[in-house]
């Protein structure tokens, strides 16, 4: 642990030191009022698609975990599915569908003469898009620590009166805040890492995100690192203030919800409503999952988008090209790797810092949070200096990959894990300490099993961020060590979508397929337990 | 607020927690349930609230049906206006003592300044005032299980279901508590549902007691009807302690005596309420036993203190008799040695038979 | 190529190759097939990203890359910073004459051209544009259809504008881009996006794209046409350079020649890039390069003026290049 | 296994919750902690099993130092080598009741067959064998405390706190549980610090009992020393039920007169252990006030009974006497209804004096 966080630490160190070597750099970003936009169009969007996605991953978690709606396992899954969608390529995806003159709803809704109601290119545009891609995280975060939640809570506030809604306003979410905080704070800082959305929604009618400077930056000749590092430090900033302003909400106040007096699981029974609730969900699920995933599976089985002929072509080349073999081979090596080692790490360091009182601990997650909202491109810029400045060869392999994944979304994990872990009674561990468990024993037997629905959604969310990053990997990948998410993007620089497309399909495929075999998997433990 | 349960039924699986149950609970009175560990006292609490839903069966509230498996009624639980305190507490973390104990009075809208008011009036009832801004979850065990009370009782409900709500207050906050739910009982003529495993609890606080036993009530009844007169011997040797022996009765109506079964030691002769038969199970309270004067007095039974073991104002003495193994309680201050022999004798109203010898 | 340099090439047996994401793939697995015995590594991207990389790698004394594939101006860039090996191909008699730059330490290896691009369908009776000079007067009815892309980081872009600053001076070349701005022109990332959206139809009219990005779509039958503007299309192209430091400068060069050999000249015209050697044919359903009117382009003297060039640019259509 | 403990402080923020604590708690015997909810047990316990960081002090376990903050010691829970039980069961909800109680043997690495069979053993004492396979979180309330009691013993500890383990409990398995208890602790020789809110308990249990009061002990000693010599007015108060009133002693030793304070009634006239001064507290426990014959009877004080409360085996008589409200008890099978006059007599050997007044 002290190894990984000093490693991390020579990451931002690497980039703080460009910094001090050229302080005119902060001065002419301060001076340039595009940077200023930049940096309010970041806010604004960020802000906006934080709450939508807050709002509808708070509201499907407890639709899909606290009540009676039918079907709700599989709706679960898919309403998980975006997150396996590249940004860029969901993006596109929209494109199809809210672009002006050939959008599908404008040709709908021109169809209807209702004129044209949507334009994706815009402030609302960006934040929908990127709204529909992170909800998903919430929701994953929130149902972890809601299936934590002692029913009896709830119980109580229905004795005392209080309606379905008003229960899950005044009780349930409040206990649950931890998680939703973490959640909101994550889709903040993903939103503002996020490069694939605002490049390819944004650019065009001129809204630049920070994101899209740097990007933008270091497309250039001569690069200036130094605009780029103090961007990146613009946004290490809101996170710091995003992580601040949580930590100050959360102050002093306690959330354990699994005591150790057992509960049982119960959930709220919906009369005829839970039918409603259900095509609502359905209607959002088509929407943001069933409606993208169709546009790119027509989009792969077309000769060229929109030609109205078909062909396996695009299909059959997931299988015989040597290309997508190797990437894939890679893809999926990095991503196990890469998920695992963040979740171990993620847990370690979010129970060093909920459960001891280590000298330290507060640093330790300080420094782990840094990263957060870097951009990948800027973040593995640095790691790329810091191993080329480093005397063993880890640049060039799948390490320095997996090394630089880990480093940037370490937190993720952390955020995760710890909003469950501040729910279980401490209690529970202490039992098992005077049983006569060492503290790793304990953590092994008794935590990290009730934590678990947080440990795997937090694992199922750093994979499915790996099998589709993109611009953490392209400084540092080498022929070798290409990854899927590389392939399509080559593919998609050179203008053949309809590969991309079937590129996209085989990694939905990947990652709903991992998704679900994780969960029946540690279902059928689970079952097996009880 | 009487509150009738038809013919209920509650499964996990495939074990019944609750079977067949009616019971009526009486309309401004306060009713305890009594009964072993895991018998269903929670589950049927859970089941009048609302909170569990039985497999069949209906349950009505001042005649109202608010489940009926035949009709296809259920209320959910806020439509049932009543108040309950859980057995693990339920206090909810999030809030403060004040937050918790006002969160009943929100859910009916009431003005924020009543809140406050009656926030305080409660705590106070609950010894509480001082914590009213502590955060709930830094409370002692006790302190959490009064906020849990005054959370209920705040709203003055007209139905209060209570499980186990005393269990770890201390002798004398439990006393005053207890005290507090009898007057407010008068006070607002609400319907208490009480389940606890203290007896004293149960015999000082219920005016009708129902041992369950098995998802079934076993006997209903006043204390004293329950304690003096139990139908079966469960409810016998459940219900306070007990001496049970089988005894065989001799001698007509009136004037019956009462002899030790397969022996000749005489127990008592009186006007006995006899059950059906010769042959009957005789109970003897351990306080209603005499100690005879001294040793070798020859009017009583026989006697060897085996163990007494003081328990404040009571000493609980074991004792081995040609009847075999009795317990007398006497006053805390008299003093008993292992060894000691004494005899013992018994009034003959004292004695209650029950009709079965199992 | 000599047996001694292959025989040199296969010892060292490990070469890496940075550049264009398009024609590295194609040259590398044709030299693969030749040559298993190295093995190659890549890096592909955006040019001046790669370039950057390249540099900070060799910076820290830590050189990886052996050759450079890539847009001409970065290789320039390369060369001018004193980063290249003096690089002079053996068979240079059979290259055409674009293939040698004059002065030049780095080779050609094959070329793509700009033109104008629009979908025809989408289009419908919209007037297409003939030359380059129509935009600066562009007809009402070409609002919200046009999109171009950013020569800040796009170097076929950038060849591009520097042609029509050298060919029409900034006075009138500024008028054409002006005009771009007069009709809502949009600004996409890349090149391959604006392919992208000609073919949906939802930006139907590119001032201009690149051979290699809609090659691909038209060969599929997508209702794209290309068309030579009158003053002339851009020719540009993709540059090899031997990196000074390289690890195998050998396998290097065996590379360097390789990709200008007959067969892997053939591969790249199959494959819809335009060759660099005499007698094989431009790609099909493209306009043949050499018969094809060019727009004549100093891109070296380009590369010194770039800043002038792109502030020019953005002046003229109000697009920020940063 | 005696427990030691000096000088002992834990705050909660400025909140003093263990105040200077020196105890000692003997090997080998069961100790009963006493006292008000939120007095400190629990946080006492816990600083014994090391679960919590006293801010200062010692604590020793069978003389060697487990934690001293002078010298730097504090050695984790896991080995102290005790068992505990806790108030909020800290049952493993991922767990069945059998993975619950073989927890503290696999942390022993006992070999698996010998681990069935004991967590088998351990489940038949408390009652719960055919819960076994069952998940924790389907448990009652009182199933699950009795999982909590078993984890606790299955590993034989040396050194066994218990806090509040029966609270849950119906008084007959508790009855049993604790002799189960007792029988444990007998067999292996074991020391228990035992926490609990029922006083037949802690009278039944103890060894010794130990009152707290505000983090400190108030005082300790055995059942009958604390019930029937409380050394303050609190203690007199807190344990069982007792009667007050000052008093005023006349007449030399041996003949002392103990009168009302402020009147002329003569409680009783005897032999009494006199403490300094003239002045004394009065202790009389409900029990041993006698119930004279009858009315207008000039011998005792002449008490009008305003409630009879039936707990069961006995009656609490709320009686109105000129100095002042008392409590008796009977045994209840004698009734009294509300208004009823009576006369009381105490012997001078049940009355016992506080030196102080307040
Ligand atoms: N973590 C905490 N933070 C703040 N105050 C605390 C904390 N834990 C306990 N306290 C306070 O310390 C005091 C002692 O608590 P403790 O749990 O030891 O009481 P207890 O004697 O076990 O009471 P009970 O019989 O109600 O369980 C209480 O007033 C409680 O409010
Ligand atoms: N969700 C459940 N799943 C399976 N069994 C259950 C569930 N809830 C309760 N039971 C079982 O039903 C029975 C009755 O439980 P209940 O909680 O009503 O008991 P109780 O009378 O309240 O006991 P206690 O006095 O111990 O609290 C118990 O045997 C319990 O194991
Ligand atoms: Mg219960
Ligand atoms: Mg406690």
């Amino acid at each position: 642990m002290p190894i990984a966080s000093l490693v991390i630490r020579g990451f931002v160190d690497t980039e703080d030191s460009r910094v001090v070597l050229t302080l005119n750099a902060v001065s002419a970003v301060l001076a340039e009022p595009s940077y200023w936009a930049a940096m309010w169009n970041t806010v604004v969007i960020s802000i906006g698609a934080m709450l939508l996605a807050t709002v509808i991953g708070v509201i499907l978690a407890w639709c899909l975990v606290r009540t009676n709606v039918p079907w709700a396992r599989l709706l679960e899954q898919l309403a998980t599915l975006p997150i396996f969608i590249p940004p860029f390529i969901g993006a596109f995806a929209w494109v199809l569908i809210g672009a002006p003159r050939v959008g599908l709803l404008n040709l709908t809704f021109r169809g209807l003469g209702a004129g044209e109601l949507v334009d994706i290119y815009t402030y609302l545009g960006i934040i929908w898009t990127t709204a529909i891609y992170i909800a998903p995280y919430v929701m994953m975060i929130v149902a972890a620590a809601l299936r934590n939640m002692d029913p009896s809570l709830e119980e109580a506030a229905q004795i005392s009166g209080l309606n379905r809604v008003r229960t899950m306003l005044l009780i349930t979410l409040p206990v649950v805040a931890p998680s939703i905080l973490s959640g909101a704070v994550l889709s903040f800082v993903i939103c503002i890492g996020l490069f694939g959305t605002p490049v390819l929604l944004g650019m065009t009618k001129e809204i630049y995100m920070v994101t899209t400077r740097i990007y933008t930056e270091l497309q250039h000749f001569p690069p200036n690192f130094g605009i780029v590092a103090v961007l990146a430090i613009y946004l290490m900033v809101l996170s710091v203030i995003a992580n601040f302003l949580q930590g100050w909400a959360l102050k002093g106040r306690s959330f354990v919800t699994v005591t150790g007096k057992g509960f049982r699981p119960r959930i709220i029974t919906l009369a005829s409503s839970r039918y409603l609730v259900a095509a609502v969900i359905w209607l959002y699920l088509v929407l943001t999952v069933i409606g993208p995933v169709i546009i790119i599976t027509a989009a792969a089985f077309s000769t060229f988008t929109w030609s109205g002929t078909f062909t396996w072509a695009n299909v059959t080349f997931l299988w015989t090209s040597e290309d997508v073999r190797s990437t894939l081979w890679n893809s999926v090596v990095i991503t196990i790797i890469a998920a695992t080692a963040t979740t171990v790490l993620g847990f370690v360091v979010s129970w060093i810092t909920v459960r001891t009182r280590m000298a330290g601990r507060e640093i330790l997650q300080f420094v782990v949070l840094l990263p957060m909202s870097i951009p990948s491109l800027a973040f593995a810029l640095g790691v790329s200096f810091f191993w080329l400045w480093m005397p063993w060869s880890v640049y060039g392999t799948i390490w320095i990959i997996i090394i630089g994944l880990i480093g940037r979304y370490v937190s993720y994990a952390v955020r995760a894990v710890t909003s469950s872990l501040m729910q279980i009674h401490p209690e529970l561990e202490e039992s098992a300490r005077v049983s006569g468990f060492g503290w790793l024993s304990t953590v092994g037997r008794i935590t990290l099993p009730l934590v678990l629905p947080a440990i795997i959604s937090s694992w199922v969310m750093v994979y499915s961020i790996y099998i589709s990053e993109l611009s953490m990997v392209l400084p540092l990948y080498t022929a070798n060590t290409r990854t899927l998410s590389i392939l399509s993007f080559d593919t998609w620089a050179v203008g053949e979508f309809s590969q991309v497309a079937s590129l996209s399909l085989l990694q939905l495929v990947l990652g709903a397929g991992v998704m679900w075999l994780v969960t029946t998997f540690t279902r059928q433990r689970h079952a097996a337990a009880v | 607020m009487s509150v009738q349960v038809r013919q209920m039924v509650k499964s996990f699986g495939t074990f019944r927690a609750i079977d067949d149950l009616s019971v009526t609970f009486q309309s401004g009175k306060i009713s305890v349930l009594l009964g072993a560990s895991g018998c269903g006292k929670t589950t049927t609490l859970r089941c009048i609230a609302g909170l569990e839903n039985p497999n069949g069966g209906e349950i009505r509230i001042e005649d109202e049906p608010v489940f009926s498996s035949a009709r296809g009624i259920d209320l959910p639980p806020e439509k049932r206006r009543l108040g309950m305190v859980f057995q693990s507490y339920a206090v909810w973390p999030h809030l403060t003592v004040k937050g918790n104990v006002g969160m009943p009075l929100r859910a009916q809208k009431v003005p924020k300044e009543q809140i406050e008011r009656r926030v305080q009036e409660t705590l106070a009832v609950v010894g509480l005032s001082e914590q009213a801004d502590k955060s709930a979850m830094k409370l002692s065990g006790g302190q959490q299980q009064r906020v849990s009370i005054a959370r209920c009782l705040v709203g003055n409900p007209r139905l209060i279901l209570m499980d186990e709500p005393l269990s770890n207050l201390d002798a004398r906050l439990r006393v005053e508590m207890r005290n507090e739910i009898r007057q407010l009982q008068q006070r607002i003529g609400a319907t208490i549902l009480f389940v606890t495993h203290d007896q004293e609890e149960a015999m000082s606080l219920a005016d009708e007691i129902f041992l369950f036993n098995k998802g079934k009530v076993e006997q209903q009844g006043s204390p004293e009807d329950l304690y003096f007169r139990p139908a079966v011997r469960y409810v016998a040797e459940f219900l306070g302690k007990a001496n049970l022996f089988p005894v065989t009765l001799r001698g007509e109506a009136g004037q019956t005596a009462i002899y030790a079964a397969g022996s000749d030691h005489l127990i008592t002769k009186g006007d006995i309420v006899r059950p059906r038969g010769d042959e009957a199970l005789c109970m003897i309270r351990p306080e209603s036993w005499q100690i005879g004067l001294a040793e070798g007095d020859r009017v009583g039974l026989p006697a060897t203190v085996l163990e007494a073991v003081f328990v404040g104002d009571r000493r609980e003495l074991h004792v081995d008799t040609p009847i075999g193994r009795q317990i007398v309680v006497t006053p805390g201050h008299q003093r008993f040695s292992a060894g000691a022999r004494i005899s013992l004798t018994i009034a003959s109203q004292q004695i209650h038979l029950l009709p079965d010898r199992l | 190529a000599e047996d001694a340099l292959i025989a040199a090439a296969e010892k060292e047996a490990e070469l890496a190759v940075y550049g264009d994401p398009f024609v590295v793939p194609i040259l590398l697995k044709n030299f693969s097939a030749k040559y298993p015995k190295i093995r190659v590594t890549s890096a592909t991207g955006d040019g001046w990203q790669i370039y950057n990389r390249f540099v900070s790698e060799n910076s820290s004394g830590r050189p990886l890359m052996d050759v450079m594939y890539q847009a001409e101006d970065t290789v320039i860039t390369a060369q001018q910073a004193g980063f290249l090996a003096d690089f002079k191909p053996t068979e240079s008699a059979n290259l055409s004459k674009l293939a040698i730059p004059a002065g030049g330490s780095y080779v050609r290896g094959n070329g793509n051209l700009i033109l104008f691009a629009f979908n025809r369908e989408a289009l419908g009776t919209v007037a297409k544009p003939a030359d380059w000079t129509d935009f600066a007067n562009p007809p009402a009815d070409w609002e919200g259809l046009i999109a171009t892309t950013n020569p800040g980081s796009s170097s076929a872009t950038f060849a591009t504008i520097a042609s029509i600053y050298q060919k029409f001076g900034p006075e009138k070349g500024g008028a054409i881009l002006q005009g771009l701005r007069k009709t809502k022109a949009e600004l996409n990332p890349s090149m391959g996006v604006m392919a992208t959206k000609l073919q949906t139809g939802e930006r139907p009219l590119d001032f201009f794209n690149i051979t290699t990005a809609v090659s691909g779509v038209l060969a599929k039958g997508a209702p794209v046409d290309l068309l030579v503007p009158a003053s002339g299309a851009v020719a540009q192209f993709n540059a090899i350079g031997i990196n000074k430091n390289a690890p195998h400068p050998n396998a290097a060069r065996l590379l360097a020649e390789f990709a200008l050999s007959q067969e892997m000249q053939t591969a790249f015209a199959e494959a819809g890039v335009y060759p660099m050697r005499v007698g094989i044919a431009s790609p099909k359903g493209l306009p043949d390069i050499n018969s094809t009117k060019l727009i004549e382009l100093d891109l070296a003297a380009a590369l010194k003026q770039r800043d002038e060039i792109l502030n020019w640019w953005s002046d003229n259509t109000g697009f920020k290049y940063r």
